[in-house]
């Protein structure tokens, strides 16, 4: 496991090295100037070239893209994200402050998500082909499609206007958590079922369960011991890719429902031009994303056996 | 007096491309302690044949007969009397037994689990009681806490063993137990289980395709032939003398025979041949093979022989020698 | 073929499992599959036709495969949507009753009525000739990407597990890069920094979505080079570029076909919620993400401006994950529920 | 399949059922337990919730207050001189102000007694102090100021360049009168002190701002012990806010919305024409907008009656190219605007060589089509901007003009704008303070801004500003009225409304006709 888990550790930083090299090139896709920008927001809109320049010397835009590129990336190893062009704030700053918000909406859903999904999917794979299964799996299929968006503008149209019992925007309180997470949570909830049903149907179907019961072993103890612990690690495994989708979709929800999070940050950046902080922002996802996968994969390696022991690799 | 007596089985499946009889009009008989060897090639549906014994198959299985266990009916049992009987009066052994034991729990565990469920042990109990068990099939009880991965085929075979064995149970059934091992693992599996079931003096159903291990343990012999058994009666003589002319086949293809394969293939379930199921791949079949469905012919010394060539004599010997090797 | 089917029934024929996969690798590379590889690339742009996607199951694989996809209710629905749709997108200037950026200033926020089927936006445009003009844009948008990324994604794929080594390296830790931004992150940084626009757009989803493919096909590829006939053929001393595109290529084209059906449902919701933020199509460009975010506003007093392209939005999505689905189970390629 | 398996394993299901549906009632039993408590605090103490669609990022007088921050700080600071709502100057905090030459110098007389939050006396020295050099207003606006000098401690000269209407420009809210207690001894801010009639209490970043009752206001006794302000950026959240009753009272509705709100019972709508005025800024040092003859021909496209009646629903007044709202001073009550005219603004296009060659709807010249980017501002100041933007597109290819249009945040326009790259903004009415027409200057060859570069134009202004005497100052800002309709540096489309809505509970407000200013005097609760 030592092994792997090493491995995994060599691999994400080589990965994250190049995330940064991803977000770094990316910003020179932005037109204009970037001295200009920096000087506009430091000097105001009376801006005379000589201004520019110093802020290009300054900046140490007039040296080599590699160079730029080594400057930031030390930069960012010691933590430091630079600074908002069009506030002056420090990025990490105004991530870390925005970071609770979103771990929140993520959190909630993830949990919502699940709530539904398991107890879904696996009724769903036990009851195969039944009536309940088979309106599950089209649900669920609806669930996917259903851009969530929409879902949470109907989810405002319906419980913040026409029935209001629950507030459309804000953050801080237990109701304001609920429409955004419905929003998030039941899109999710919709992929897990199906991962769940399909991961439990190829687990019931697998030997070592009539095994069990050829042992004369209860129910209870073949589902929960024998059939859930199996069927659900590759559910755990897609957690880790969930977080990618909650953190995605935390973009479109936390800009819906005025949702301080990153992914409002993330998009009120990149419309106000402010590149040092949709940088930082996107550096800062993608590292977070990066090691939380790492994460559900140790503990993947913890939970399954035949990783756990695996002397091999 | 018999310990397990079926009585006209039919075991088939409601599948998409029509009903597939699996097991048909299957009369056998297993003593108290006695060995019993169910043989036949691949796909012929032995398995089948012991699972349904459990009742482990699939929903879309229809049974049919009369599975007497002890004088109770298995097919009248509740699922609760059903799920206190398996382990408990009936072990089974399935085949494969790196996809039989469930890969994210430790072997101690899976063992003691079963003491746990059927004889209400604590934790602790039921452990030492593993641990027992693993020593008795040859496995260091120290090994308890790893996981099936962890382990050999031939070690993996003793833990199917040590399970199904494990609250010594009137009757084993142990399906392909020497499946895929190489021949000294397969000779140690064979003795470990012949010896354990005559230790606990249990009977034995082995289901197996390999014939040099039933004839060494078996005491009797069963030869299934698309889910028809074909040939009953003494291992020792079916072995040496052998009836149909199936059993001849398989008993030829045997390397010290000359290693002459069964020719043709196994035939549908769906759509059986007419007449005598074996008939397209028998070198004696005659016009008649084709349309009359032979029975399953009392011979002398607990000897049946599903075949028309014993329908006039009534005796094996009648089979010309010559024509059976052209 | 007989054998199959039986042994399809139940698992009482313990080398089924073996069977089945060699015959059908050695199976689908046979004559059809051949000429098939060809026209494949062509044939990926065509799944907006629903019908050509059937046509080509059956050319990889059997009538029987097609079969089990009629049999599937769901799967067929699917297909005819994406027809219905496929249909509006090419006769849109039929279809609708009006020009999708004609203003009646005077008759906006009208509810549905016989002029206009769906009502009127808050600048008196037919919102169903927008929701018409839409379908082009998304399938559209949808088409170039997938076409795109799974020819650009499938070739990476089948080089890098063919040939492995460095290049193998290089082209996964490219994948695990750009895989490392989660979801729609790095196309909606990428959709902002180069303004909006239907290319733009096309741009920055491609550029996220090559990888799906580059991991799928290279795991087939990995699994497929073990096989005996590839081993076979290498032993012939077949050079590398005919193995992989006689015997390779045309393995994976099942899953690839599978997985790019799916993806579409994704690129088209992608695409919309790239317009919902802002950073898609331009308006007044009729697009369903747009349409959607300018209709807010009127969320309590006319809720028709959100629901007619949020309800197609979801129908094509929906269209695609059902055809999708039901490729994947007639195929049976492993390609995975999230694919 | 075990049927006693599934009996217990239906159980564990509805268990986590039960458990789903419990922590979502708990949720929704949250929400009314929410409401319920706010009913009952609004029975013991008088609370008032805004909603505003910005946080307040800056308390001191360095910076000028952002987006809605202004309304915030008119209840904390107050200024020297006020307008009352229907723009008449009245006194704040100077009781009355001469000038013995004729706007060179102000004398301003401060009102007695008046205690900051803090208890520090409001005299003198505070507004020295709030005039200082660091001060944004004396750098940026009050360029003139030679210097503020203290008399005694309740009289304060000002000392001017040139002549200028100083209590016209004391009256923005954006400069107002602080206490010397705000900072440090080293010159940090450290808290908002103003003499006004509430006081701050809290802020949470993003979310809302906390105000408390002052109770030793000079003036009216607030009836509120509570304000507080909450941030809700989009302008159809705000109004969801306001009808689910999550705030009392919302600024700046959405002109989509009024009509609708109007409506409905329980909610009242307070509306006044404001000196602000939505235009069409050109960029006219490049081509096309450098020919006066495009930007004539812009002007004859768009339909500002339609824009206003329609995308608008008749909130605000058609503007018709006319730079001056009714209610501004010097606003020419005679004054011809513009109406739509398509045949005329394709003769103008034809005439200066514009004209449709290859048949695609869109006028060349040259080989180049007549094809322009209109800059929108995304941000939370003008949600109506989104449609009028399309609905002008639409027009302007009527006349044959191609219009691209491209949302951005202010910051992003400002920086297009300062490279000049751009052809036309949509812009509201800034730079207005108050009913002085200084807004003319936005089209001054010296304002960074302006991208319009005419001589005459240039003088009209700079007279306009110097003089003193009011019929002189009325002829040359009539005059450049004239100018601006003729000449079109930009297109003026529509006379903005401000619209607050409240529910009916909110009793006696008085809406003012100053934008960015929130009279909360003699608000009250209604208790039912």
């Amino acid at each position: 496991m030592w092994n792997y888990i090493a491995k995994r550790l060599l691999l994400i930083f080589v990965v994250i090295f190049g995330v940064t090299l991803v977000t770094f090139s990316a910003m020179y896709l932005a037109p204009g100037d970037p001295a200009e920008v920096i000087a506009l927001a430091r000097y105001g809109q009376d801006l005379s070239a000589e201004q520019i320049e110093a802020v290009r010397a300054a900046e140490g835009l007039d040296s080599p893209v590699h160079i730029q590129y080594l400057t930031w990336f030390e930069h960012v190893l010691r933590l430091d994200f630079g600074k908002s062009v069009i506030s002056s704030d420090d990025i990490l700053e105004e991530i870390l402050f925005r970071l609770p918000a979103t771990a929140e909406l993520a959190l909630a859903s993830l949990f919502l998500s699940l709530i539904i999904a398991i107890p879904a999917g696996v009724l769903s794979a036990l009851k195969q082909n039944s009536l309940l299964d088979n309106a599950c799996v089209f649900t669920s299929l609806l669930g996917v499609s259903i851009p969530n968006f929409w879902l949470g503008l109907f989810l405002i149209w319906l419980f913040a206007l026409k029935l209001p019992l629950l507030p459309s925007y804000g953050y801080g309180n237990l109701e304001n958590l609920v429409l955004p997470t419905l929003t998030l949570g039941t899109s999710m909830a919709a992929v897990t079922t199906r991962l769940t049903r399909s991961s439990m149907l190829e687990v019931l179907k697998q030997e070592y369960i009539v095994a069990a019961r050829a042992r004369g072993l209860d129910e209870r103890s073949i589902l929960f011991r024998h059939a859930l612990k199996n069927a659900l690690l590759p559910v755990l495994t897609f957690a880790g890719m969930q977080l990618g989708y909650l953190l995605g979709g935390a973009v479109i929800v936390e800009t819906i429902f005025s949702w301080p999070g990153l992914g409002k940050l993330l998009v009120d950046s990149i419309f106000a031009r402010d590149f040092a902080l949709v940088q930082g922002c996107v550096l800062f996802i993608a590292i977070l994303f990066s090691l939380s996968s790492l994460a559900v994969d140790i503990l993947y390696a913890v939970l399954d056996p035949r990783i756990r022991y695996d002397r091999h690799d | 007096m018999s310990l397990l007596s079926v009585e006209a089985l039919n075991v088939s499946f409601r599948t998409g491309r029509g009903l597939v009889k699996a097991n048909e009009g299957i009369f056998l008989e297993i003593k108290e302690g006695e060995v019993l060897a169910l043989i036949g090639e691949t796909g012929c549906g032995k398995t089948t044949f012991g699972k349904a014994l459990l009742r482990l198959l699939s929903k879309n299985v229809m049974i049919k007969g009369r599975i007497l266990f002890r004088g109770r009916d298995l097919l009248a049992l509740s699922r609760n009397e059903m799920r206190q009987l398996r382990g408990k009066e009936i072990g089974i052994v399935l085949q494969n037994p790196s996809l039989a034991l469930n890969p994210v729990l430790s072997i101690g565990d899976q063992l003691a689990e079963v003491y746990r469920s059927h004889e209400g042990c604590g934790k602790k109990e039921a452990e030492k009681k593993a641990g027992e068990m693993l020593g008795l099939v040859g496995i260091d009880p120290s090994r308890k806490a790893e996981y099936p991965h962890q382990f050999s085929g031939g070690m993996l075979q003793r833990v199917m063993v040590a399970l199904g064995l494990a609250l010594r149970p009137a009757l084993l059934i142990a399906d392909e137990p020497t499946r895929g091992l190489d021949l000294q693992t397969k000779q140690q599996i064979a003795d470990l289980i012949s010896g354990l079931v005559k230790q606990e003096a249990s009977a034995l159903l082995l289901i197996t395709h390999d014939l040099e291990v039933a004839e060494q343990i078996a005491d009797r012999a069963a030869v299934m032939y698309a889910g028809e058994i074909v040939e009953t009666g003494k291992a020792r003589e079916i072995f040496s003398n052998p009836g149909h002319p199936y059993t001849r086949a398989l008993l030829e293809a045997l390397p010290e025979n000359g290693l002459r394969a069964v020719p043709g293939q196994g035939p549908s379930f769906v759509n059986p041949p007419s007449g005598c199921r074996f008939h397209p791949r028998c070198a004696f079949g005659t016009e008649s093979c084709q349309k009359i469905r032979p029975r399953l012919l009392e011979l002398e010394g607990e000897r049946q022989v599903r075949c028309l060539l014993f329908e006039s004599t009534g005796k094996p010997e009648e089979i010309p020698d010559d024509a059976a090797k052209s | 073929m007989t054998d199959m089917t039986e042994s399809r029934c139940i698992n009482m024929t313990e080398k089924t499992a073996e069977k089945m996969t060699g015959e059908i690798s050695e199976k689908k590379t046979g004559k059809k599959a051949e000429k098939t590889a060809g026209k494949m690339i062509g044939n990926i742009a065509g799944i907006m036709i629903g019908n050509i996607a059937g046509k080509m199951i059956g050319n990889i694989t059997r009538k029987k495969q097609v079969q089990e996809f009629r049999k599937n209710r769901l799967a067929v629905l699917g297909v005819l949507l994406i027809a219905f749709l496929a249909f509006l997108a090419l006769f849109a200037p039929l279809v609708s009753p009006h020009d999708p950026l004609e203003q009646k200033l005077e008759r906006g926020l009208e509810g549905p009525s016989l002029e206009y089927p769906f009502g009127t936006d808050n600048l008196g445009r037919c919102i169903f000739s927008r929701v018409v003009y839409g379908t082009q844009v998304s399938l559209g948008i949808g088409v170039l990407v997938v076409t795109a990324t799974s020819i650009a994604g499938t070739l990476l794929g089948i080089l890098s597990g063919y040939k492995g080594g460095l290049f193998d390296e290089i082209v996964m830790r490219g994948v695990d890069i750009v895989l490392a931004f989660p979801n729609i992150i790095l196309a909606l940084v990428i959709a902002g920094l180069l303004g909006s626009g239907f290319f733009n757009v096309v741009l920055a989803l491609s550029l996220t979505q090559w990888p799906v493919y580059t991991r799928l096909v290279r795991a087939q590829v990995l699994s497929l080079k073990k096989q005996a006939f590839v081993e076979a053929a290498r032993a012939l001393r077949a050079s590398n570029f005919y193995i992989m595109r006689r015997h390779i290529l045309p393995n994976c084209m099942g899953s690839v076909v599978v997985l790019g059906t799916l993806e579409i449902a994704h690129v088209i919701i992608f695409a919309a919620a790239l317009s919902f933020l802002g950073l898609g199509i331009p308006m007044p460009t009729a697009e369903w993400g747009s349409m959607l975010k300018e209709g807010i506003p009127y969320l309590l007093s006319a809720p028709h401006l959100t629901f007619f392209p949020g309800l197609m939005i979801m129908l094509t999505v929906l269209a695609f994950n059902f055809a999708g689905d039901g490729l994947r189970d007639c195929l049976d390629t492993g390609t995975g529920v999230m694919a | 399949m075990g049927c006693n398996m599934h009996k217990k394993f239906k159980y564990i299901l509805m268990f986590f059922l039960l458990l789903a549906v419990i922590s979502a009632s708990a949720c929704i039993d949250g929400d009314e337990d929410g409401t319920a408590k706010g009913a009952d605090s609004e029975v013991s103490s008088p609370e008032l919730s805004v909603g505003i669609s910005t946080d307040v990022n800056n308390w001191y007088l360095d910076k000028f207050p952002d987006g809605d921050g202004r309304f915030v700080w008119s209840q904390i600071y107050e200024t020297l001189v006020r307008l009352d709502p229907d723009l008449n100057i009245v006194p704040g905090l100077a009781e009355s102000w001469e000038t013995p030459d004729d706007g060179k110098t102000w004398i301003f007389r401060l009102r007695e007694g008046i205690t900051f939050h803090d208890g520090t006396p409001f005299d003198a020295d505070a507004v020295v102090f709030s005039y200082t050099e660091q001060a944004y207003v004396t750098q940026a606006v009050l360029r003139p100021i030679k210097s503020v000098e203290t008399v005694d401690s309740r009289t304060v000269k000002f000392v001017l360049a040139k002549p200028m209407p100083l209590p016209f420009y004391l009256t923005h809210v954006a400069w107002p009168i602080m206490s010397p207690s705000c900072v440090d001894a080293e010159g940090n801010f450290v808290s908002p002190v103003g003499t006004g009639p509430f006081k701050f209490e809290s802020r949470t970043r993003d979310q809302e701002i906390v105000l408390s009752k002052n109770e030793k206001y000079w003036g009216t006794e607030p009836e509120l012990e509570k304000v507080t302000f909450k941030v809700i950026p989009e302008a159809s959240t705000r109004v969801m806010a306001l009808e689910t009753g999550e705030v009392d009272m919302i600024l700046k509705v959405p002109e989509y919305d009024v009509s609708r709100l109007e409506t409905k019972e329980g909610i009242e709508v307070y509306r006044k024409l404001t000196t602000f005025t939505d235009f069409l800024q050109f960029n006219c040092e490049k081509v096309p907008f450098s020919e006066k003859a495009v930007r004539q021909s812009v002007a004859c496209a768009i339909d500002t009656e339609l824009i206003t009646s329609e995308v608008l629903k008749g909130i605000g007044q058609a503007a018709k190219g006319r730079a001056y709202s009714p209610v501004m001073m010097y606003s020419n009550p005679e004054l011809e605007p513009r109406s739509r005219d398509l045949e005329k603004a394709k003769t103008l296009l034809s005439d200066a060589g514009w004209k449709d060659s290859d048949g695609d709807r869109i006028v060349e010249k040259d080989g180049k089509p007549l094809k322009v980017t209109l800059l929108v501002s995304k941000g939370v100041w003008a949600s109506r901007h989104s449609p009028m933007a399309q609905a002008i597109q639409a027009e302007l290819a009527e006349a044959g003009i191609a219009t691209e249009i491209e949302f951005l945040e202010g910051g992003a326009i400002t920086q297009l704008e300062n490279a000049g790259d751009f052809d036309m903004i949509l812009r509201t009415g800034y730079f207005v303070w108050g009913p002085y027409p200084k807004h003319f200057f936005v089209h001054h060859s010296m304002a960074p801004y302006s991208h319009y570069s005419n001589a005459t134009y240039d003088e009209l202004v700079n007279a306009a500003d110097m003089t003193a005497d009011e019929d002189k100052q009325r002829e040359l800002y009539y005059a450049l009225q004239d100018f601006v309709l003729e000449e079109v540096p930009a297109f003026y489309l529509v006379h903005e409304e401000k619209i607050v809505a409240a529910n009916s509970y909110v009793k006696g407000y008085t809406i003012s006709s100053e934008d960015p200013w929130l009279n909360l005097e003699g608000v009250y609760i209604e208790e039912e």
